[in-house]
């Protein structure tokens, strides 16, 4: 009742909306740069598209491109743009412009991280046929083109005349400082469909805590995500809403399987009986997730494997570690906890594996202390947000950049690169069940539960959609809002 | 004996005290530069590093060995120092290694906005320091003077985070909508443009510095009351509001201005929580951005800002109290 | 003649317990009258001072009585009135100027502010009064802060700002005790020319009789918080008639004679520790059954006022001897110098306090060194004990070469060499026993573990002070006391030489007579003594020769004797014409 | 030296005279004796209070932020654990690490105070241009940087907050010493050449223990909100470990549905708090007042 007089921020009035996110001082405009960040995502996602992209339900759409087509082979890919897209400066979006973009992305000098998932690309084969048409010839075949392009780290981006960047996507930058907000205008030349406001800002947090307090104080509109601790707070607010969506984002609890006591089939076995994953999802996720079962990877629009969910049995773990002689298992569990749901996990995981007499200790670490040790950790909280496709090369193959696991299974590594190299859906839906199944049962990762994302926003912002891939409060098509 | 306290003649005094200030600053450079390296040294030992962060998890050796070139990072770290140094120097302290922007331009405003705080805190802070000691003073053991000091008793013992989340909780979020719980202060606007994202950090600095400060003035008041000049003011026949304001004020200021210098010092310094609280964009949230990024001439130039606002406060305090700084 | 002042019954209880700190004083006094006021430290002199003013320090309250100032009763007064009648009816000035005026303010807002009228009169009026206690009246010197000036001009300026508004009556708070002779000459001299130009009343507070007799015309003689005796000054020089007026005057010493001095037996009783009957009793040589009652005030001819029920017997039965009953100490007995210094200069930084000044110590004899505050008196014995450390010369002990600082010198040398200090409290560790602060004295010498508790008994014993002390704090002890413990402890040491700083300016005459005494007896068994002091009096009493400092320079050295009755350098003479003496007696 | 005091004092036969009277006398103010009492009295919660605690702290026993229900008097926090049980263990940390570290800070702190006004000259400049740079350091930062290298150890966390806390000792006790190295007693001690040490700590020590008092009493307070501080903004002691400051921080946001998750660790540190506050207060008042009537 009192929130009529709610000390609203001067700029929150009339046709703009403010997003909440957690900031970060190392973000920048361009779209290439060496960091991934929640804070950069969202701005980016306004400012640039990606050649496709994918649905709100995990399959591939069509974005700048119109159509991709591969010759038999499948190294050589001919994309045909879109018409009629227009960059922020007003100029035509043209295949140069992807030209520039792809070249720029993949030269070391750069150093841009995820070129990684376009290493396939031989820089020198991107060439533009006419305005519209653009040729990619590749080093290797590759089925999942169309797949790749649509990871959010691969955005088109233009030049203007004076060389700054600018992008086709739905806003227009008007003014942005690292860490503490944007401020962006709406596009009125975007090709695709447009927000339903005219301003968009985008506010940078230190720390959740703030978000949270920001929406319930009405100062934000919508926080991009919010902690699931907070959401019984937040839902017992009458001015605010929330919208949970699945998500193909969790965490892992992963360990070292090349490395003793992990090497033991056992001992992994155990460390993954031990979970009572219910509890996890009522008490870390608060009732915000589904069971997991110890594979990544819902994050597609594919079937789920058909096996049997795996459930806490402690007698089970205890006699496994008894076998494998680790009757008093100590184990450190480090992670940064910069998600949602990673210290409440480790906490209660810690918690539950007492019971089979592991003791686990939660450290947590600052972030670069963290990273400092990325890939030596022998147990450590992980995340997985990308699709299945970039996850299995990423994650599972002995030379993915984030497999820090360290697994290193031929089997899977032989029928994820023929799943890579696969056009034909159903298909490739079948391999990813397979190795889905693999990882579950040899894999490093401990998958507790499939959160959902919940998004919270004030009542009066309408039409914001459930997002498998996390963009419910960053994909504004068709979003109003009313004050 | 009182005799042999002939004053020296004027001017010896003003050139001592000019050498004196000038041995101060010296000192304090001399302070700084240790201050500096001590920084330096520590972060060499910190784990990890600014590529590691940029890179994140997708960091390759091979990434990781040419990002570290390009801020190069690959360099002797004297040499590092060195360069740095040089760039301080000459009034220029370097870019961001994170994001590649000007450390001034990136701290300007947040600078500013720190600032801002701690004045406007202080500003407030120390009339109501005053008036609430005197009163209590004057009152010494009735009923405000106890209530004063129970108080302050309490409010002392509660850490300021604590406080902040209360206030956030009663005036922002829970019980009443008043006053915004984040304090959002577009950048390049002045925070006194924002008066309402003020409110609360200023409120909760301002509570426990008054419970703070207000006890320095009750004491400093109760000293300087019971003391013979007072005596001598009040048989000369003077009221009592003369003689407060006359006599006992510039004599309690003595030992509450140092005090008060070092809760300035703090208010500046040492606002983290307060601006981690509120989430209020100032040094302090930079700084620990900063430590965890990595990010080295960031973590350098705030707390050479901050160490050097601390001395200066420091040597205003001792000139204000004691004539002289102390050549400690 | 009516009284500008007229005092009765006043009495001024502590809060804490009622006990009376003044107990019912009635007293009146003329224009231009100068009352003086006298007793021992803790008599209530100060007590009655405030009270005069219708005031009491925090702690205590004026319980009853009256002060009328021209037939207005002061303690009736409330709020404005009161504040308005200590402006134009009665003032104030405390004894010690340094803390008495407000550090923080300059000269002119101090003086001006009990003024009312217009600001250019008020100026005018300052200036003259500036004039008058023969000060600068200038801007600049008005701009001035208090501790820009030295403490004889700080005393000024507090009598300045007491006379300023015309008062009736003057209240002076022993304005002299902390200045030396010849200032202590002047601030007299301006108090009797006011009081007799302005015709105004004072009421003059000291705890040094010499003073009181210089510049009163009447005494009222304090113990216990009670007037035991008010009498004209030359009757109480000539014949007093109280035991206590007797006792405190055979305490002074003179500067003239020598003579022996008759310390008063015991201590004063606190506030709250007097019984039914005469205060003094306890201490008095006269006390009978009769006195277990207290005595009432009897008026006597000549408007003299005296408590006592023998104080006829008291005058007539004993007439003051103070005649120089102490034999001269045969002429130079030409013992070898057991401590000699030559050429000592000594500097603090860049300044030069002491120049070239050489001196003997003999055994069993005492040399004095006098000479004013700031003539660099401590600053000698601090070179002489090795605490000074910028200083050069020569100093033998023995006969042997004596390393400059202490630290350098060895434990021998530390344990012969002794120090007193002037002030008696800051001389104990307050946080040691008195016993404990002995024993470590003789720790250090390495002296027998079992036999400590024996010596330290003894080394008390020797200044007359009980063994069961031995475990008492300094906080428990009088200034006497303590003072005494000092010199026990040095004498623990079983020293050769003791150099004494001024050990008894901090005390009063009665103890000060005690510890003078003590003193003479060490020396007469053989131990050689440097005493500090600026104060010719006790020369006369303790010292075989002197040596006169002035600006650190030896100005006049020779017997005693010699020096003091026929002085010849001018600075020593003005020395001597500044020391007050009291009247020679009668009888 | 101004004029010389001169009042006979207070005399004979009160107090017992035994060693420390000092102490006794601080003890005899009744704010010392209250806040040594609730000192004791929240250390023993702190480290018994476990005992009593109906829940394992770290164990889920109901949904996170519950209201209070019979058995579980005190609600649950965000994971849904026992805020009773919590609050009951969340004492052991701060009740160790904070004596611990304001013993040591006034401990070191007084070493460097009494040291640079006993030599003064270069020790002194030394001494206290040292704690001047470590002043100049915002002690967050050295938070911030050493938790970094080292993590969030508690000898780590103690040692930050003493270094922290020993400038500020060191610069009081330095203070309340050169008087009394001005003392005759003290000159007579070097006089008769007691070794520095010994002067040290017989004279000199003894004579500065009320400061010494007040400094234990404010440091304890100060300690106690540093580490509070630290466990709030995430680099003290960490999760899953019951803690005070921690609760605070790890429960704000429900402070609106489960404030008792937050009041209770609050009113903990508070109590904590308050009992050096009150020693120190009363230390003070025990010093205005001797130093009222003896010097
Ligand atoms: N406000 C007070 N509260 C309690 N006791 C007091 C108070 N004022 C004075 N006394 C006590 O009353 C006695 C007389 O004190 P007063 O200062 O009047 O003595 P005095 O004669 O002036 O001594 P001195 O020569 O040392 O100045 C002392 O024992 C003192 O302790
Ligand atoms: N610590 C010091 N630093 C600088 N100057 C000093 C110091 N102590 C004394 N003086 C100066 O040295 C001179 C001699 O001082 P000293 O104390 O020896 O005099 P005194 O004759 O003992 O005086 P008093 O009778 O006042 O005790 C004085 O002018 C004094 O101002
Ligand atoms: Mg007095
Ligand atoms: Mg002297």
């Amino acid at each position: 009742a009192v929130a009529g007089c709610a000390a609203t921020d001067a700029g929150a009035s009339g046709d703009e909306l403010v997003l909440g996110v957690v900031g970060n001082n190392k973000d920048e405009i361009q779209p290439y740069t060496a960091t991934s960040s929640a804070s950069a995502d969202s701005l980016r996602q306004q400012l640039y598209d990606g050649l496709t992209a994918y649905d709100a339900d995990g399959g591939v759409e069509m974005r700048l491109a119109e159509s991709m087509t591969p010759n038999d082979a499948l190294d050589v890919w001919t994309v045909k743009l879109r018409e009629g897209v227009k960059l922020h400066d007003g100029s035509d979006f043209t295949s140069e412009d992807v030209v520039e973009s792809v070249r720029f992305m993949l030269d070391p000098e750069h150093v841009y991280p995820a070129a990684a998932q376009i290493d396939f690309v031989d820089p020198d084969g991107v060439v533009a046929v006419d305005d519209t048409t653009v040729e990619f010839h590749l080093l290797r075949p590759a089925g999942t083109f169309a797949e790749t392009w649509a990871s959010r780290d691969l955005l088109m981006r233009g030049l203007d005349e004076s060389g700054e960047v600018t992008g086709t996507g739905p806003f227009d930058l008007e003014s942005f400082t690292p860490g503490q907000e944007a401020r962006l205008v709406r596009f009125d030349d975007y090709w695709g469909e447009q927000p339903g406001f005219e301003r968009l800002r985008i506010q940078f947090f230190q720390d959740q805590p703030a978000i949270t307090n920001a929406l319930r104080g009405g100062q934000i509109d919508v926080a991009y995500s919010v902690p699931f601790t907070d959401v019984p707070a937040l839902e017992a607010d009458p001015n605010l809403k929330t919208l949970v969506s699945e998500s193909g984002s969790y965490l892992t609890m992963s360990m070292r399987v090349d490395q003793a006591p992990f090497d033991d089939p056992r001992v992994q076995e155990a460390l993954k009986l031990v979970v009572d994953r219910q509890q996890i999802i009522d008490n870390a996720f608060g009732g915000y997730a589904s069971l997991g079962n110890d594979f990544l990877g819902n994050n597609t629009d594919c079937p789920a494997p058909d096996v049997p969910q795996r459930a806490q049995d402690l007698e089970r773990a205890k006699q496994l570690l008894a076998e494998a002689g680790q009757q008093d298992l100590q184990l450190d569990l480090v992670t940064d906890g910069v998600f949602p749901g990673m210290m409440e996990t480790a906490q209660l995981y810690a918690q539950q594996a007492a019971g089979a007499g592991i003791t686990v200790t939660v450290k947590k670490l600052d972030t670069a202390t963290f990273l400092n040790g990325w890939g030596d950790w022998p147990f450590f909280i992980g995340y997985s947000g990308s699709p299945y496709v970039i996850t299995a090369a990423t994650h599972f193959l002995p030379d993915g950049v984030e497999n820090a696991t360290h697994f290193d299974d031929p089997a899977y590594t032989e029928l994820a690169l023929q799943m890579m190299g696969t056009v034909d859906h159903a298909e490739q839906c079948g391999m990813i069940t397979r190795l889905q199944e693999i990882e579950r049962d040899g894999g490093g990762n401990i998958v507790p539960a499939y959160p959902q994302s919940v998004v919270a926003y004030r009542a009066g912002v309408e039409g914001l959609h459930a997002d498998l891939y996390g963009r419910t409060s960053i994909d504004y098509r068709g979003v109003t809002i009313e004050k | 004996m009182a005799v042999e306290l002939l004053a020296a003649p004027a001017p010896s005094r003003s050139t001592r005290r000019a050498r004196a200030v000038a041995l101060a600053v010296a000192q304090g450079v001399g302070t700084l530069l240790v201050v500096s390296l001590l920084i330096f040294l520590v972060t060499q030992a910190m784990p990890g590093d600014v590529a590691r962060v940029v890179l994140g998890t997708r960091a390759t050796p091979e990434t990781l060995a040419t990002l570290r070139e390009q801020l190069g990072l690959d360099r002797p770290i004297w040499e590092q120092y060195g360069t740095w140094l040089w760039g301080v120097l000459r009034g220029d302290f370097g870019t961001s290694l994170v994001n590649g922007m000007p450390v001034s331009e990136l701290l300007a405003g947040r600078i500013r906005n720190s600032l801002t705080l701690s004045v406007v805190a202080m500003l407030i802070m120390l009339p109501i320091s005053l008036l609430v000691g005197i009163v209590a003073a004057q009152r010494r053991d009735r009923a405000f003077d106890q209530g004063f000091l129970g108080t302050s008793i309490v409010v002392n013992a509660t850490p300021e985070f604590v406080t902040g989340t209360v206030l956030i909780a009663l005036l922002g979020t829970t019980v009443f909508h008043l006053l915004p719980p984040v304090s959002f202060i577009p950048p390049g606007d002045s925070p006194l443009a924002h008066p309402e994202a003020m409110v609360l950090p200023v409120l909760t600095l301002v509570v426990s510095g008054v419970m703070y400060l207000g006890r320095l003035v009750r004491i400093a008041f109760i000293d300087a009351m019971s003391s013979e000049y007072v005596q001598t003011a009040r048989l000369k026949g003077l009221g009592t509001p003369r003689i407060l304001a006359r006599h006992a004020l510039p004599n309690a200021l003595g030992p509450v201005i140092p005090a008060a210098s070092l809760v300035a010092a703090y208010t500046v310094g040492g606002v983290v929580v307060v601006e981690y609280l509120f989430a209020f964009p100032g040094i302090g949230a930079a700084l620990v951005e900063a430590v965890n990024n990595r990010d080295l001439p960031v973590i350098q130039a705030i707390v050479l800002l901050i160490a050097a606002t601390y001395y200066v406060l420091n040597l205003v305090a001792d000139l204000l109290a004691g004539g002289e700084p102390q050549g400690r | 003649m009516t009284a500008t002042l007229e005092v009765a019954d006043l009495t001024i209880v502590r809060d804490a317990d009622e006990a009376r700190i003044v107990d019912g004083l009635s007293f009146a006094l003329g224009p231009g009258e100068v009352l003086g006021v006298v007793g021992e430290s803790g008599s209530g002199k100060s007590t009655v001072a405030l009270g005069l003013l219708a005031f009491a320090r925090p702690g205590a309250r004026i319980a009853g009585g009256r002060v009328v100032i021209d037939g207005v009763d002061l303690l009736a007064l409330r709020g404005g009135e009161l504040r308005d009648a200590r402006r134009r009816l009665a003032a104030y000035v405390a004894q010690d100027p340094a803390t008495a005026l407000n550090p923080a303010l300059a000269l002119r807002t101090q003086l001006l502010e009990s003024l009312d009228g217009p600001p250019a009169e008020n100026l005018d009026r300052i200036r003259r009064v500036l004039r008058t206690v023969g000060l600068p009246a200038d801007d600049a010197f008005l701009r001035r802060k208090p501790r820009q000036l030295s403490g004889g001009q700080q005393q000024r300026i507090a009598i300045a700002m007491a006379v300023v508004a015309r008062p009736r009556v003057i209240v002076l708070d022993e304005p002299t005790t902390g200045l030396d002779v010849s200032t202590q000459a002047k601030v007299l001299a301006l108090v009797k020319q006011l009081c007799a130009d302005e015709g105004i009343a004072a009421i003059y507070v000291s705890h040094d009789l010499a003073v009181v007799a210089d510049v009163a015309d009447r005494v009222i003689v304090m113990y216990g918080g009670e007037l035991v005796e008010l009498v004209p000054t030359d009757a109480l020089l000539g014949a007093p008639r109280h035991p206590y007026s007797r006792a405190l005057l055979a305490a002074v010493p003179s500067a003239r004679e020598r003579q022996v001095l008759h310390p008063i037996r015991g201590r004063a009783p606190g506030v709250g520790e007097r019984d039914a009957g005469c205060v003094f009793r306890a201490r008095c040589d006269f006390a009978t059954d009769a006195c277990l009652e207290r005595p009432p005030l009897e008026a006597e001819p000549g408007g003299r006022l005296v408590r006592c029920v023998r104080a006829d017997e008291v005058q007539r039965l004993t007439r003051i001897t103070r005649v120089a009953d102490r034999p001269e100490r045969p002429g130079l007995v030409c013992r070898p110098a057991v401590l000699e210094a030559e050429g000592i200069d000594a500097h603090y930084g860049e300044r030069q306090v002491l120049f070239n000044v050489s001196l003997e110590l003999e055994p069993g004899r005492c040399l004095a060194v006098v000479g004013e505050s700031g003539s660099g008196k401590s600053t000698l014995s601090r070179c002489l004990i090795g605490l000074h450390e910028q200083y050069e010369g020569r100093l033998r002990l023995d006969g042997e070469e004596l390393p400059l600082t202490a630290r350098a010198r060895p434990a021998a040398a530390r344990r012969e060499l002794q120090y007193v200090f002037q002030n008696p409290f800051g001389s104990l560790n307050p946080r040691r026993t008195v016993g404990s602060s002995i024993a470590a004295a003789l720790r250090l010498f390495g002296s027998d573990g079992r036999r400590t508790g024996a010596v330290v008994a003894e080394a008390l014993e020797r200044v007359e002070i009980s063994a069961r002390l031995a475990e008492r704090y300094p906080a428990e002890l009088s200034g006497g006391q303590r003072q005494r413990v000092a010199i026990a402890r040095a004498l623990a040491c079983e020293p050769k030489v003791l150099l004494c700083d001024e050990v008894t300016s901090a005390l009063d005459v009665s103890v000060q007579a005690s510890v003078i005494e003590l003193l003479r007896g060490l020396i007469d068994e053989g131990l050689a003594m440097l005493f500090v002091t600026h104060d010719l009096a006790i020369v006369r009493s303790i010292a075989d020769s002197v040596v006169v400092l002035s600006e650190g320079h030896v100005v006049e050295r020779g017997e005693t004797a010699a020096v003091l009755d026929r002085p010849s350098h001018p600075y020593t003479q003005g020395l001597l014409a500044d020391t007050l003496e009291l009247p020679a007696l009668a009888g | 030296m101004s004029a010389p005091p001169r009042t006979e004092a207070v005399a004979a036969s009160r107090e017992p005279s035994a060693r420390g009277a000092g102490l006794r006398r601080l003890w005899a103010a009744p704010r010392v004796r209250w806040g040594v009492l609730l000192l004791a009295a929240t250390t023993a919660f702190a480290f018994l209070g476990g005992l009593l605690a109906p829940f394992d702290p770290s164990q889920p026993v109901g949904a996170p932020y519950a209201p209070p229900s019979p058995g579980i008097w005190l609600g649950t926090d965000q994971l849904g654990r026992d805020v009773l049980s919590r609050v009951l263990h969340g004492g052991a940390y701060l009740a160790w690490m904070a004596p611990t570290s304001a013993v040591l800070a006034v401990a070191i702190g007084a070493a460097v105070g009494l040291a640079a006004a006993y030599w003064r000259g270069w020790v002194d400049t030394l001494l206290m241009r040292a704690m001047d740079v470590v002043l100049a350091f915002p002690g967050i930062l050295l938070t911030l940087l050493f938790v970094a290298v080292f993590g969030p150890l508690p000898w780590l966390l103690v040692t930050l907050v003493v270094v922290a806390l020993v400038p500020g000792v060191a610069r009081v006790i330095r203070g309340a010493a050169l008087p009394v190295i001005g003392r005759e007693y003290v000159q007579w001690a070097k006089a008769v050449g007691m070794p520095s040490a010994t002067i040290l700590r017989t004279e000199l020590l003894p004579n500065v223990s009320s400061p010494l008092f007040v400094e234990l009493g404010v440091r304890l307070m100060w300690a106690v909100g540093i580490l509070a501080s630290m466990s709030f903004i995430g680099y003290g002691i960490q999760p899953p470990a019951a803690d005070w400051g921690l609760m605070v921080s790890e429960n704000r946001t429900g402070l609106g549905i489960q404030p008792l998750a937050v009041l209770a660790p609050v009113v903990m540190i508070v109590v904590y708090t308050v009992s050096g506050n009150l020693i120190a207060e009363g230390a003070a008042r025990v010093i205005a007042r001797t130093e009222g009537r003896a010097e």
